[in-house]
């Protein structure tokens, strides 16, 4: 076709103009930290495994969980999950069901099989593990994975540690535990049972290194003046002969004195051994106690009386005397002088733990500080390579942080034994709620697990809270707003005026063609994630 | 060259009476040209239509001023305008009524002029006879043809059914027919008297 | 096992792509070949919704079609960004004639394409909303009165920006604009006037009729198809908010049309044959005020003191928009 | 087959023979019968395949035209007067875009006041406008003027205006000699355009051109009105030769050999001046008239050649350029001034005679009595053929009485 000269043009030569001139501003993708990630005591990339459950691909999913945590099963049952609490999600209607998806996944993989390879070579360094709880079979787990020898020593017949003794039944199905430890156990893990380190000078003559996670069994007391015939017990101590099928003779009338996750586990156990009459008995107001308020709630649904601003004065003869407590201005509890009797066939002292440290005696350099080791920011103690973690340590005592522990020591003790420093990554910039465009996001309401009815919890140790089936695990995992990280939704690849966004296909993401972007920003503002930031062009 | 001018009133077909006779006379082999005075044609309103004849191709396009054949087909236009204008003492004149043009007061404008040349014919009544609707135009062509010789009266009714068909056609061929044979006869007593 | 109909964000119909989706349910934008028939290099404003409005309406025709469609521009901006001699940045067969003929125009190449039996090629009219409201208004009724197959695409950014942001016949009211300046007892464009294109375009009867916004890709995509579907004149009236005339970010270009939807002043709608057979219900309802306040244009409206009267006024259209075309649901 | 038909009619078959694929129309007086006898053959089926839009203006008429030849089809159109007017922006738009389309104008006078009846103010009015303009003497050269302009317009990539006095000729009975669709077949060959909308082969056509290549595409464009002054007679001659008829080309001389005074005319007047001239040649007057054909481009050249020897001319004009008087005489003049030797060389006396505004007759006898005064240098340089002073004297009196107030 002859074209009449420049009336008629050739389609698409505007490409000759390369618009990205006129950029004053230019669009940068970028990985922020998701709060859900940046929650978890376990360190897990949780946005991570959610990205593949969200397309079925559960086994992937599973895989970048426990490349953190050895445990999604038992995480997905125990865990109070802070990821949740910091969801995004839960500003726009609720907080995404993280909890439940990773015991999805942790029991698709126990149905599945999955197993996780030890790929490292040997490193020819031998690790002691002391104590077979979370922290220590944690560690045991990724030093295994680094291709260390580990050996885990525990006084119980059982590995699991609170897990195991502490942590009832009905919260945590005993087959679960044994199958996610068992798989540890088959990557080569050398496990001793019923044995008490005493001398860890004389062990450390046959280990590289050594990670301490004893854990806090040692029930703490409270003088109580009593009576003969008062039948006092530890909650410690009943909740690990529940668990080793030895239960206690209680009565059917039970005080549990204290105001943390061990009394309501305690009382709850109550129950189901047949008090008809469960009283948790707290010096504090409700919202001071240190419970989780859903054990308090399930504790509460499960008949479980609470006496708030309580504290026992005696107990005797099958009652005990409560005093009534107010709080002063400084949040503490001041006695008042008025009091009330309670019947109790039991009373139950749930006042928290403490380690038994008798095995750092003699071990130079070591520091015990209120009852804990202390250690640096590598979990190491005062004695060069002896390490330590889990609720010998300070820190918030429950599972994740002590399978959080696990992994951190064990990055920082294949540091020490290779000779060099484990630097964890600084943390990408936040993904707060503010930089997200909720537009995109279609209304989805949360995924509610099946729970038993409170008449079967109270009579049995059956497992209270059931798990989400395949497709509404599926559909919570796809609720997660993939804050801060680019999903592939295709909105900056659509929204450009300028067709300056390149496309590069499934999981490859995108690319900015700064040589036709204007700077207009669309792509920034209409990123559902705010995974774009725009940043000013150097002139 | 013969020049016709046809007055009438709009709605009466003064325009198709001018092709008509255009048609036939091309139909005899002679160059014709046939236009109206333009105007937004409305019914009623006087209209003027013309048409040449010649043997030669005709070229001029001025209105006929000066015709050698008149048409009148609504006999009130006689007082209305001065239909006879122009005309030379040889020019014919057919009028369309029942009455005599005495009665119609057009008695001095045709005094000057030879009076077998000046008919009147009833065509609307013929028309309306055998059209049913008084159209008059191609009625009024069979008497021009009786009156003046110029196209025979076979052509015109050639020209009549070229441009209608079915009962309009046969209705004006007849019409015209009678025409032809009234103006025949009216003449043939004029030139006898 | 029952599997329940999963609607998470990325199949929801709200953002362009989804790497979950079949690639039949994905959108034209989201396509790696996606035509691109509007293509890199144009000389649009940065944010321009014109530019964004025309490429997602063309290359889904071109989707829609196979690549079989001729468009016909009318004079305006996107006439003008688009074919500044010597470049081109369309990749289509491609005509501009005037500024208030394009629809006759469509209607040439239509009853050409005719004629010459092919009729596999699909013709798409196009302009800005001065060309189709006001200088094209004629020559689009007599378009729709003949039914010809033609559909015609109005980018509406609501006044003349191509000459300097002048008041046109889809400006609405209190929106400032060089000719009807934010001065005066009462600024802006006046309450009262203008006119609804969409709803003049159902009055004539013809096969499809839709409105939409550059804020909702699926469902203007899904109007583009939809209306290929049909022989015979076809009316899309599709709202792009221009930053340069609205006085808006660059990069509110999206926010603002979602804003004109979800707050009722823009109803978005289809209708086949007169009748309205859907309205795209507001999901997140929002006062005008919000719509107002992002744009320079109605500034005046939030001086010292506030015109509250104005803006109550321009909360009766849309409420009146709300209850005439039902735009929010029962329980909504 | 020759026929007694009326002009309007001989045109409609005429353009139905080209084989016509798109015609639009708005109707207007006196151009109404051509596109109504189009419709019915396209109706009918008698003209296939053609589609026959019935658009809502003339600006939408030549509207659909452009987009119709842009598509590749055979576009045609009709108007007069105020309907060209009306369309005035599109046709500008065709002639610029270069599209083959071919147009009747009807010529017809311009308002205010309103005036249907015939002059050449409509078509003067777009001179300009990147269109070829051929003007028709008679009917049959109307009919065959069509023919010939899709030929031209489809081998230049021009549009075609071809202008018939509206009712003069367009409402004329006349005898016409209307070729078979299998000689005009042998003579227009299929319509390949040199551009077109084809998904297949897209092209952005209309693009905006700056002060960078503006001048440059006017430039080309004149170029290719120059090209017409070939291919006008070109075509002309092969007609000829097809149809053994004189019709279009340039300019038409009549009896110019040994002419002293020479009438310059377009259209149907030329009918008239022929029958005067003959009269006076009679007479032993040395008087010829030159028909102008084509108007646009103008011929130069040919004028000039035509009118070496002629002492006086006389520029007979259908149209007033309020202010200035006749259009066509300053294209003559400009063309005898390139004669001119030498700066101040010797130009012959030439005079404008405005006449048949608005449907105003052009006798024989005003003929005559201009030209009685033009042959003894009588002639007033700006003359109003047959103004009626009676009417005007008194209102040009009170307009002097007002100036003086």
């Amino acid at each position: 076709m002859d074209r009449p000269f420049a009336i008629t043009l050739e389609v698409g030569s505007s490409l000759a103009n390369k618009t990205g001139a006129w950029r004053t501003e230019r669009p940068v993708y970028l990985d922020r930290f998701p709060p859900c990630n940046q929650n978890c005591p376990a360190g897990e990339n949780v946005q991570g495994w959610l990205y593949h459950a969200e397309s079925g691909d559960y086994e992937t999913a599973w895989r970048i969980l426990v490349d953190d945590n050895p445990f999604p099963a038992v995480m997905g049952r125990v865990c109070y999950h802070p990821c949740q609490t910091a969801c995004n999600r839960g500003r726009l209607d609720e907080a995404v069901g993280i909890n439940a998806v990773e015991r999805f996944l942790g029991d698709e993989a126990l149905r599945r099989g999955w197993t996780v390879p030890v790929e490292a070579e040997p490193s020819g360094k031998r690790v002691l593990v002391v104590g077979a709880g979370p922290a220590g079979l944690s560690a045991a787990y990724h030093l295994v994975r680094l291709g260390h020898e580990v050996t885990v020593v525990d006084s119980a017949e059982e590995p699991g540690g609170m897990m195991r003794y502490g942590i009832p039944r009905y919260r945590l199905p005993r087959d679960v535990l044994a199958a996610e430890i068992q798989r540890i156990l088959d990557m080569g893990v050398r496990f001793e049972a019923g044995r008490t380190v005493t001398d860890l000078r004389a062990e450390m003559e046959r280990y590289d290194a050594a990670f301490l996670a004893v854990g806090a069994h040692v029930a703490r007391r409270a003088y109580i003046p009593a009576g003969d015939s008062a039948r006092i017990l530890d909650a410690i101590k009943m909740l690990r002969d529940t668990a080793e099928a030895e239960p206690p003779q209680i009565g059917r009338r039970v005080v549990v004195y204290g105001g943390g996750n061990t009394a309501m586990d305690a009382a709850r156990t109550a129950r189901r051994l047949g008090a008809t009459d469960a009283v948790v008995v707290y010096r504090r107001t409700k919202d001071r106690m240190p419970a989780h308020e859903s054990e308090v709630a399930d504790a509460e649904a499960e008949g479980v009386r609470m006496k708030w601003l309580s504290t026992i004065a005696r107990a005797d003869g099958g009652k005990v005397l409560i005093e009534r407590m107010r709080l002063d201005e400084t949040g503490f509890p001041q006695p008042t002088g008025e009091y009330e009797e309670l019947d109790a066939d039991t009373v139950v002292l749930a006042l928290g733990q403490e380690p038994d440290l008798a095995l750092l005696e003699g071990l130079p350099g070591v520091e015990i500080d209120k009852g804990v080791v202390r250690v640096g920011p590598n979990m190491m103690t005062g004695y060069p390579g002896v390490f330590a973690g889990g609720d010998m340590v300070p820190s918030d005592r429950t599972v994740t942080v002590a399978i959080g522990h696990g992994k951190l020591a064990a990055r920082h003790i294949d540091a020490w034994l290779r000779g060099t420093q484990y630097t964890p990554p600084p943390p990408p910039p936040p993904a707060t709620y503010d930089r997200l465009n909720t537009w995109y996001y279609s209304d989805a309401p949360a995924q509610l697990r099946p729970r038993l009815e409170v008449a079967r919890r109270i009579t049995t140790f059956d497992e209270v809270e059931g798990g989400l089936d395949e497709s509404t695990a599926l559909f919570e995992a796809r609720r997660c707003l993939s804050c801060g990280n680019c999903f592939e939704c295709d909105n900056c690849y659509g929204v450009c005026p300028d067709n300056a966004v390149i496309k590069l296909g499934p999981g490859r993401r995108f690319m900015i063609d700064y040589d036709y972007c204007k700077g207009c920003g669309l792509c920034a503002a209409e990123c559902p994630a705010g995974a774009i930031t725009m940043v000013p062009e150097e002139t | 060259m013969f020049q016709v001018r046809i007055h009438g009133r709009g709605g009466q077909g003064v325009v198709t009476a001018a092709e008509l006779l255009s048609i036939a006379a091309f139909l005899e082999g002679r160059h014709a040209q046939a236009f109206p005075t333009f105007g937004s044609e409305r019914t009623g309103a006087p209209v003027v239509a013309f048409c040449r004849i010649d043997d030669r191709p005709i070229r001029v396009r001025e209105p006929v001023a000066r015709p050698d054949a008149l048409i009148v087909q609504d006999a009130t236009l006689l007082r209305a305008v001065n239909v006879f204008d122009g005309l030379g003492p040889d020019a014919y004149v057919l009028v369309n009524t029942t009455r005599d043009l005495r009665e119609l007061g057009a008695a001095e404008a045709v005094a000057t002029l030879r009076p077998e040349r000046v008919r009147t014919v009833p065509a609307t009544a013929l028309a309306r006879e055998h059209l049913g609707r008084p159209v008059p135009n191609a009625v009024l062509l069979g008497g021009f043809a009786a009156l003046t010789g110029l196209v025979s009266l076979e052509s015109v009714c050639a020209a009549i059914r070229q441009r209608f068909a079915g009962r309009v056609a046969d209705g004006n061929v007849a019409a015209a027919e009678r025409a032809y044979a009234y103006v025949s006869a009216t003449t043939k007593e004029a030139i006898d008297a | 096992m029952p599997v329940q109909e999963i609607k998470f964000y990325q199949t929801g119909s709200l953002v362009v792509g989804n790497r979950l989706l079949d690639p039949e349910r994905r959108t034209v934008q989201a396509d790696p070949g996606r035509p691109n028939t509007l293509t890199s290099g144009h000389r649009a404003c940065q944010g321009c919704g014109e530019a964004l409005g025309a490429r997602y309406a063309v290359d889904a025709a071109h989707r829609a079609t196979g690549g079989r469609i001729v468009v016909v521009n009318a004079t305006g901006c996107l006439e003008v960004f688009s074919t500044p001699y010597p470049e081109t940045s369309w990749r289509v067969a491609w005509l501009h004639s005037l500024f208030g003929n394009a629809p006759a125009v469509a209607t040439g190449v239509a009853a050409a394409l005719k004629v010459k039996g092919r009729t596999d090629v699909r013709v798409v009219g196009q302009g800005g909303d001065g060309g189709t409201v006001d200088i094209g208004f004629a020559c689009l009724s007599g378009m729709f009165e003949r039914n010809d197959d033609v559909l015609y695409i109005c980018y509406d950014n609501q006044a003349y920006m191509n000459t300097g942001v002048q008041r046109s016949g889809a400006t609405p009211p209190a929106a400032r604009t060089a000719t009807t300046q934010a001065v005066g007892p009462e600024p802006g464009n006046p309450f009262g006037q203008g006119k609804n294109a969409a709803l003049i375009a159902m009055a004539h009867e013809i096969p499809y009729v839709a409105t939409a916004t550059v804020a909702d890709l699926r469902d203007l995509e899904y109007k583009v198809h939809r209306a290929m579907e049909f022989r015979g004149a076809r009316y899309l009236h599709v709202l792009v908010p221009c930053p340069l005339g609205w006085a808006t970010a660059s990069s509110d270009t999206i926010r603002v049309a979602r804003l004109a939807k979800e707050s009722g002043l823009f109803p978005v709608f289809e209708a086949e044959h007169g009748e309205i057979t859907a309205v795209s219900k507001i999901r997140r309802k929002v006062p005008v005020e919000e719509y107002l306040r992002a744009q320079g244009r109605y500034a005046h409206l939030f001086g010292d003191p506030p015109r509250t009267d104005v803006i109550a006024a321009l909360q009766a259209l849309a409420d009146r928009n709300i209850r005439r075309f039902g735009l929010l649901d029962e329980e909504g | 087959m020759l026929k007694q038909t009326e002009g309007s009619q001989a045109v409609a078959e005429a353009v139905a023979l080209c084989r016509p694929e798109v015609i639009c129309a708005y109707p207007i007086s006196p151009q109404t019968h051509i596109v109504e006898g189009l419709s019915r053959l396209v109706k009918s089926g008698a003209l296939a395949p053609c589609e026959y839009v019935n658009v809502e203006s003339e600006f939408a008429a030549m509207s659909v035209a452009i987009g119709a030849s842009a598509a590749g089809a055979r576009a045609y159109t009709a108007t007069s007067s105020q309907g060209l007017l009306y369309m005035t922006e599109a046709v500008y738009n065709a002639g610029g875009l270069g599209l083959p389309i071919v147009m009747t104008v009807a010529n017809r006078a311009l308002g205010a006041p309103i005036n249907i009846w015939n002059d050449h103010s409509d078509a003067m009015s777009q001179r300009d406008s990147g269109w070829l303009q051929l003007y028709a003497e008679d009917n049959q050269e109307a009919a065959d003027l069509h023919i010939q302009a899709f030929r031209i317009a489809e081998e230049l990539s021009l549009p075609v205006m071809v202008c018939m006095d509206g009712f003069v000729l367009t409402h004329a009975y006349e005898r016409v000699d209307l070729p078979s669709l299998r000689q005009v077949d042998a003579f227009l060959p299929p319509h390949t355009p040199s551009q077109v909308l084809d998904p297949d082969d897209p092209v952005s056509i209309g693009a905006m051109v700056g002060p960078e290549a503006f001048t440059e595409v006017r430039y080309l464009a004149h170029l290719r009105h120059l090209r017409a002054l070939e291919v006008i007679p070109k075509v002309a001659a092969e007609f000829a030769a097809a149809f053994g008829r004189d019709s279009g080309g340039l300019v038409r001389p009549y009896r110019l050999d040994d002419a002293e005074t020479v009438i310059v005319a377009m259209g149907s007047v030329l009918g008239t001046l022929k029958d005067v001239v003959d009269e006076r040649r009679a007479h032993g007057e040395r008087v010829g008239v030159l028909a102008i054909t084509t108007f646009r481009p103008f011929p130069f050249a040919a004028v000039r050649r035509a009118l070496r020897g002629a002492r006086r001319v006389v520029v007979l004009e259908r149209t007033l350029a309020v202010g200035v008087g006749g259009v066509v005489t300053d294209h003559v003049r400009a063309a005898l001034a390139d004669a001119a030797p030498e700066p101040g060389g010797a130009v012959p006396y030439l005079r404008t005679v405005i006449a048949g505004l608005g449907g105003r007759p052009v006798t024989t006898a005003s003929l005559h009595g201009m030209l009685d005064r033009a042959v003894t240098d009588r002639l007033d340089p700006l003359t109003f053929l047959d103004l009626r002073h009676d009417l005007i004297d008194r209102e040009a009196r009170r307009e002097r009485a007002a100036e003086r107030v």
